[in-house]
């Protein structure tokens, strides 16, 4: 079953599917990528921002997008609670930090889940907005118009963190933290709290991206779990911290899922991603973009 | 040292002695089926702490090895009818296997590019068995247990008595580990890689030994639970809860000391058996959740930590 | 006073006091079972205990099964498979139950099924399917109506071929239950010499379904039946909506879980229309037994405070019919002699909220009872729709049949 | 397995290296040699290269270009461990102890995985050792304290002492009185003196230049990845580039 036209739609959704997957993935590349945190909750503050919005569509009519912009700052405050106790706790004192910091978010990402099984139960839930369920058509193309609406959230996402990273003395900051914290300091500049305001920014993206996860599919209480898997899958991918390697990953990583889904055989679609992840690691261990 | 070695090996003969007099005189049955799932998360938590404790290398793919050691037992036993105790050799090898592929791949890197390749693994085997359809793929498959042998009166005892002989097998390879020059290497490697390195220790080869180890276990400890449930499908084999769960006792008991991850086998196995069978509801979640927070807080060395206030810490070994 | 008297008082005092003892010396009746209240089952286990807690209640108000008070044991299996085992032996040999009721669904079930074979004991399935296919166990009572395992595909794929079908696609769930369907809508569709153009089998995580119903439409069946849970359900008819699946497509749907519960069709709304899909119960005229209004009166008040399904359909009155036929087994006969109530069962006929019900040799239905019904009207974000008849017409099997198929499937969306 | 080196061969010889990081090239084509038993003063300013070359020569980075032989072998494949068998030891610039340790375990470390780990099978035997150098260096009051106990100065003997467990043959100590006071700084310098001798060369980066001038038998002075004067320290000390490279900057 191979056609010209099935190989170019499946390139086109894949590309589409890839910029959701960076979307969601892209705090993490913060958080992570940079900072070095094993955020391994991220997939649950993503889904936890998602219920967020659903609660703000569903009872105010409120559009999903515009919810998880004015979640942002509630998530940035978020953010910075979480480091400074991922901080006081565990960097601090030094030594195991990474293996206890990822038991800690693994704990955090569970009561999440209760929290929000106890609120909205175990049902899935979804938003409605005008761009969903929809589709654009290009000659006998269909696409749906929530993945393009992901299309452009991840690439505004992409142009304006890359950008904030290169031109504020802020971003910049992040980055140099990232490298050489010691340096940071002779800058005169406290590299607790840049990382601090830098793991703020991460979790206020994750409200965004939330939206996203919900306006693409429907969400329930369990779903983190999924994307444990393939958020870092991406953030590794693409290098550690490289905000474009994380589109560049993301989007090979969708195109190759849908390349697999559409020409072959579509059970096989989740170990040819992660079978993509190992051969990078294996070749490229500094990821696609890695420093 | 000798004499803790004497104390030792009289202990772990008095525990298996216990636990066959246990399935010789107790008649109930529950004892057995709980005790089984207590024995085989300690026997997972313990290899599970060669790796991430001593070495200091998160393991999120419990499960891949664990489910390895499943799907093996459950291709023996289907293509062969092979008895237990092939089942369960033959998926040591094949996990310890396992464990040095990725380790090969994956532990010349920095720690956490080896926890994201497990996650990997265990979703790629996980795929692949479930697109095997002579093990029953995605379905799933039923199996037949073989008449017990003597002197146990039923299978669950039995399997509760392998699987205690498994717990012994784990405990003393963890124990000779740590109080080996390899044990000490790998807490070298695990506080600075570098610095251990220059000071003469071969760290892969350290953690290529640890990581097979483990994996051996892993899958050992999974291989009777193709029997114990006469079912397996590959949700259930390949949990994540596997993963966390062991993470969590590890973490929980203190992984400065093999008896750290059997106590919090023991501790949280027990709870959350017991839970399953009296609140049973979200709170079983949310309790291993609190669990995993408050005690990487409040008690970073585990249990262990909170019994011997102050670690009296000496140059040899105990 | 009275000597004699005094102690006639004081015996009958004693007396009084003995007798409400007296009473509560006989001992509850306990039921025991799992049921998933967690992880990916909890939804549907949640309304199935729902159900059979209310025929506790109604029962014990009754008076009790044999004048025993009716209690339940019930512990969370986490929808998994390897919690079971332990579970049914604590219930057996801790708890000493009674009777055992199967948890809901197929994977926690499979492991018990070789435990209360070899006790010789009766268990009560809870819509699962096909368990019993290699155990052989005569004391097991599936209840659901899926009847012969290949029942199932058989009703929509000949709805299909009414409708002109010759080819089908064939998308499942890589997951134990659809599997265990696409294989039987596989001999169906060789039985009915449909042609299968396409056959896919997603994986469970799958998060966008766009390109899968791309590659469908590539192969432009007449049928597609879809085997999937609840997550993907909603996403493949978000991608059906957005992408189209051509002209050609007579009928759309078949074994979709999560269409049958209430949060799931609010969300969804309209774009389920036109879509059969498999039920068990539908507020529909042909559908109401003895009982039937009542049960839901109750559950639906019932449902808000437990936060459960608000609708029910398609566990809850089960639950409610397993234990009146272990009540009716019981009266029959009785008592609680595990083998007395498998032979009545197997034997009788039993009145229930969701009709009768007669088992076959294997301990499932012996005629198929799944409903294939096709969504119409259905609007956006209003459950209480789906309260009122006429939403979801049933076109199959033939004896509760309510409506005729609208075809295509792109007209009957309209 | 080593190929006995020639009695006028030099122990340590560094053959042309140059390494780089990205566009920025840490070393340039760096040549040098080190008698058996020398004491080699590296000198340099910040971001001269010295690290790098440390790192390069304990095996912590390939170089990309070059070579490191070491008693008449070619190490350059090599992983650190296997050069630390051979006889290569070093400290770092910011101390880096075995933190879940004692001092005496951080000594056992470099013991249990020694070359010479055959002739002290049992641990009773490498215990010993192991308090014999803590003795040396005058640490042995605190073998049984964690390390996150020690002081400064403390630490810094202790990476001194776990460096010497290894039985080198080449001791490379990177900036070890970094951060000390004068009194501390003779304290190491008097120590790094004595433990060299007939069989240890020892190399010391080092800022302090009274130390340097003190305890070098030659100086090497790095500048932007490339040797700009090597010879006796005073003369170094006396050539013009090395004075602009310290002071013009």
């Amino acid at each position: 079953m191979f056609s010209i036209d099935l190989l170019r739609d499946a390139v086109v959704l894949g590309v589409l599917l890839g910029c959701f997957y960076a979307a969601v993935s892209i705090g993490l590349s913060i958080s992570f990528g940079l900072l070095d945190v094993p955020q391994v909750a991220h997939p649950a503050f993503l889904v936890l921002a998602s219920y967020g919005v659903y609660l703000l569509n569903d009872r105010y009519d409120i559009d999903p997008l515009l919810a998880g912009l004015m979640l942002a700052p509630l998530f940035f405050a978020l953010g910075i609670i979480t480091y400074r106790i991922y901080y006081e706790t565990f960097e601090r004192r030094g030594s195991d930090a990474a293996v206890r910091g990822i038991a800690f978010f693994f704990g955090v990402a569970f009561i999440i889940e209760v929290l929000i099984i106890v609120q909205f139960g175990v049902d899935q839930r979804s938003v409605t907005a005008p761009y969903i369920g929809k589709a654009w058509r290009f000659g006998d193309l269909r696409i749906p118009i929530r993945q393009l609406v992901a299309f452009a959230v991840a690439m505004g996402l992409t142009v304006l963190l890359a950008a904030y990273l290169s031109k504020t003395f802020m971003g910049r900051a992040i980055r140099a933290v990232a490298q050489d914290e010691e340096g940071l300091r002779l800058m005169g500049a406290d590299p607790i709290r840049v990382k601090q305001v830098a793991f703020g920014i991460a979790t206020a993206v994750v409200a965004v991206a939330g939206a996203l996860l919900i306006v693409v599919a429907p969400v329930e209480p369990t779903l983190d779990r999924v994307y444990i898997g393939r958020t870092f899958c991406v953030v590794v991918m693409a290098g550690l911290g490289s905000i474009s390697g994380t589109l560049i990953a993301a989007i090979i990583l969708g195109v190759a899922e849908s390349i697999v889904l559409t020409l072959f055989g579509a059970s096989w679609a989740p170990a040819i991603s992660f079978a993509l992840l190992l051969g990078v690691l294996a070749v490229r261990p500094q990821g696609l973009l890695g420093r | 040292m000798q004499r803790r070695s004497i104390a030792f090996w009289l202990g772990a003969v008095v525990f298996l002695a216990a636990m066959l007099a246990m399935t010789q005189l107790v008649r109930n049955e529950y004892p057995f089926f709980a005790g089984y799932v207590i024995l085989q998360f300690v026997v997972l938590a313990v290899a599970w702490t060669i790796l991430g404790g001593y070495a200091g290398y998160v393991n999120f793919g419990t499960n891949a090895f664990f489910g390895v050691g499943v799907y093996t037992a459950v291709l023996l036993v289907k293509a062969f009818g092979a008895p237990l105790p092939v089942q369960i050799a033959t998926a040591a090898v094949v996990g310890s296997l396992l464990g040095l592929g990725v380790g090969l791949l994956t532990l010349r890197m920095r720690g956490i590019f080896f926890s994201i390749a497990t996650i990997a693994l265990a979703i790629i085997i996980e795929t692949s068995i479930t697109n095997f359809r002579f093990v029953g793929g995605a379905a799933g498959i039923q199996l037949q247990r073989p008449p017990v042998t003597a002197p146990f009166d039923s299978y669950v005892k039995m399997l509760f008595f392998v699987q205690a002989l498994l717990v012994v097998i784990a405990v003393a390879i963890t124990r000779g580990i740590q109080n080996s020059r390899i044990g000490r290497g790998l807490h070298a490697l695990r506080d600075d890689e570098l610095a251990a390195e220059c000071t003469g220790v071969p760290t892969l080869r350290l953690k290529l030994l640890a990581c097979v180890i483990s994996g051996a276990l892993m899958a050992a400890a999974g291989a009777p639970a193709a029997m114990y449930l006469q079912y397996a499908n590959p949700d259930s084999a390949f949990n994540l809860n596997y993963s966390v769960s062991v993470l969590a006792m590890a973490l929980i008991g203190g992984t400065a000391h093999w008896i750290g991850p059997v106590l919090g086998a023991i501790l949280l196995g027990a709870t959350q058996q017991l839970l399953a069978v009296t609140i049973s509801s979200e709170v079983n979640v949310l309790v291993l959740g609190v669990m995993l927070v408050l005690f990487v807080v409040a008690a970073p060395k585990g249990v262990i930590g909170l019994v011997q206030r102050q670690p009296k810490r000496r140059g040899g070994s105990k | 006073m009275n000597r004699r008297l005094l102690l006639g008082w004081a015996a009958a005092i004693t007396l009084l006091g003995l007798m409400p003892a007296a009473r509560a010396e006989e001992p509850p009746i306990r039921i025991g079972m799992s049921m998933p209240q967690t992880g990916g089952l909890a939804g549907g286990g949640k309304a199935s205990l729902l159900g059979i807690e209310i025929w506790r209640d109604d029962i014990n108000a009754r008076g009790g099964l044999l004048g025993r008070k009716v209690e339940l044991v019930v512990y969370d299996d986490k929808s998994s498979a390897s919690e079971t085992p332990a579970i049914y032996a604590k219930l057996l040999d801790i708890d000493k139950v009674d009777l055992l009721f199967a948890p809901y669904a197929t994977v926690p079930t499979a492991p018990i099924m070789p435990l209360v074979k070899q006790r010789g004991l009766l268990l009560m399935g809870n819509f699962s399917f096909q368990v019993n296919s290699k155990v052989h166990h005569d004391m097991w009572f599936n209840n659901a109506p899926w009847g012969p395992a290949d029942s199932w595909a058989t009703g929509f794929l000949t709805l299909g071929q009414k409708a002109g079908g010759k080819t089908m696609a064939l998308l499942s769930a890589d997951q134990e239950f659809a599997q265990n369907l696409a294989t039987t809508a596989r001999d169906v569709a060789k039985k009915l010499d449909l042609n299968v153009v396409f056959d896919q089998a997603y994986p469970p995580s799958l998060a966008e379904f766009s390109s899968i119903v791309r590659a469908m439409n590539a192969t432009k069946p007449d049928i597609v039946f879809v085997a999937s849970y609840p997550p993907d359900s909603a996403a493949i008819l978000r991608a059906v909506n957005e992408i189209g699946v051509g002209d050609n497509v007579r009928i759309f749907g078949g074994a979709m879980v999560g269409l049958q519960f209430a949060a799931v069709m609010e969300n969804l709304g309209s774009l389920m229309n036109g879509v059969v899909n498999f039920n068990t119960w539908l507020p529909e005229p042909s559908m109401y037994f003895d009982g039937t209004k009542e049960f839901f009166e109750t559950y639906s008040k019932r449902a808000v405070e437990a936060k459960v399904d608000p609708l029910g359909y398609y566990l809850a009155p089960y639950g409610y019919a397993m234990g009146q036929m272990v009540e009716a087994a019981a009266n029959a006969t009785k008592s609680l002699d595990q083998k007395g109530l498998a032979k009545y069962l197997h034997e009788n006929t039993m009145q229930t909220i969701v009709g009768p019900i007669t088992f076959a040799e294997n301990g499932e239905w012996k005629e198929s009872s799944t409903l294939e019904a096709q969504f119409r009207g259905v609007k956006d974000k209003n459950v209480d729709q789906f309260r009122s008849p006429g939403k979801q017409v049933i076109l199959f099997p033939d004896r509760l049949k309510t409506g005729d198929l609208i075809t295509p499937f792109e007209k009957a969306r309209e | 397995m080593t190929v006995p080196a020639a009695p006028d061969a030099p122990l340590l010889r560094i053959d042309a290296l140059t390494k780089s990081f990205g566009g920025f090239v840490a070393l340039n084509d760096v040549s040098v040699q080190v008698r058996k038993g020398e004491r080699f003063g590296l000198i340099g300013p910040n971001g001269s290269g010295k690290t790098t070359l440390v790192h390069c020569i304990s095996g912590a980075l390939r170089p990309n270009k070059g070579a490191v032989i070491f008693g008449g072998e070619d190490v350059t494949p090599l992983p650190p461990n296997q050069r630390s068998r051979r006889g290569i030891a070093r400290s770092f610039q910011i101390p880096r102890p075995f933190r879940s340790m004692t001092v005496l375990e951080n000594l056992m470390v470099a013991l249990d995985f020694a070359a010479g780990r055959e002739t002290l099978e049992s641990t009773a035997h490498r215990r010993e050792a192991a308090m014999s150098i803590l003795a040396r260096i005058g640490l042995a009051a605190k073998a049984e304290s964690p390390t996150a106990t020690l002081t400064q100065v403390e630490l810094r003997k202790m990476e001194l002492a776990r460096a010497m467990a290894t039985g080198p043959k080449l001791l490379i100590s990177d900036e070890a009185m970094a951060g000390l006071s004068t009194s501390e700084v003779d304290e190491v310098l008097d120590l790094l003196m004595s433990l060299g001798g007939d069989d240890i060369a020892i190399i010391m980066i080092e800022h302090i230049m009274q130390a340097v001038m003190r305890f070098s038998q030659r100086v090497m002075c790095l500048d932007a990845g490339r040797i700009i004067a090597i010879g006796p320290p005073a003369e170094v000390m006396a050539n013009a580039r090395v004075q602009e490279a310290y002071l013009g900057t």
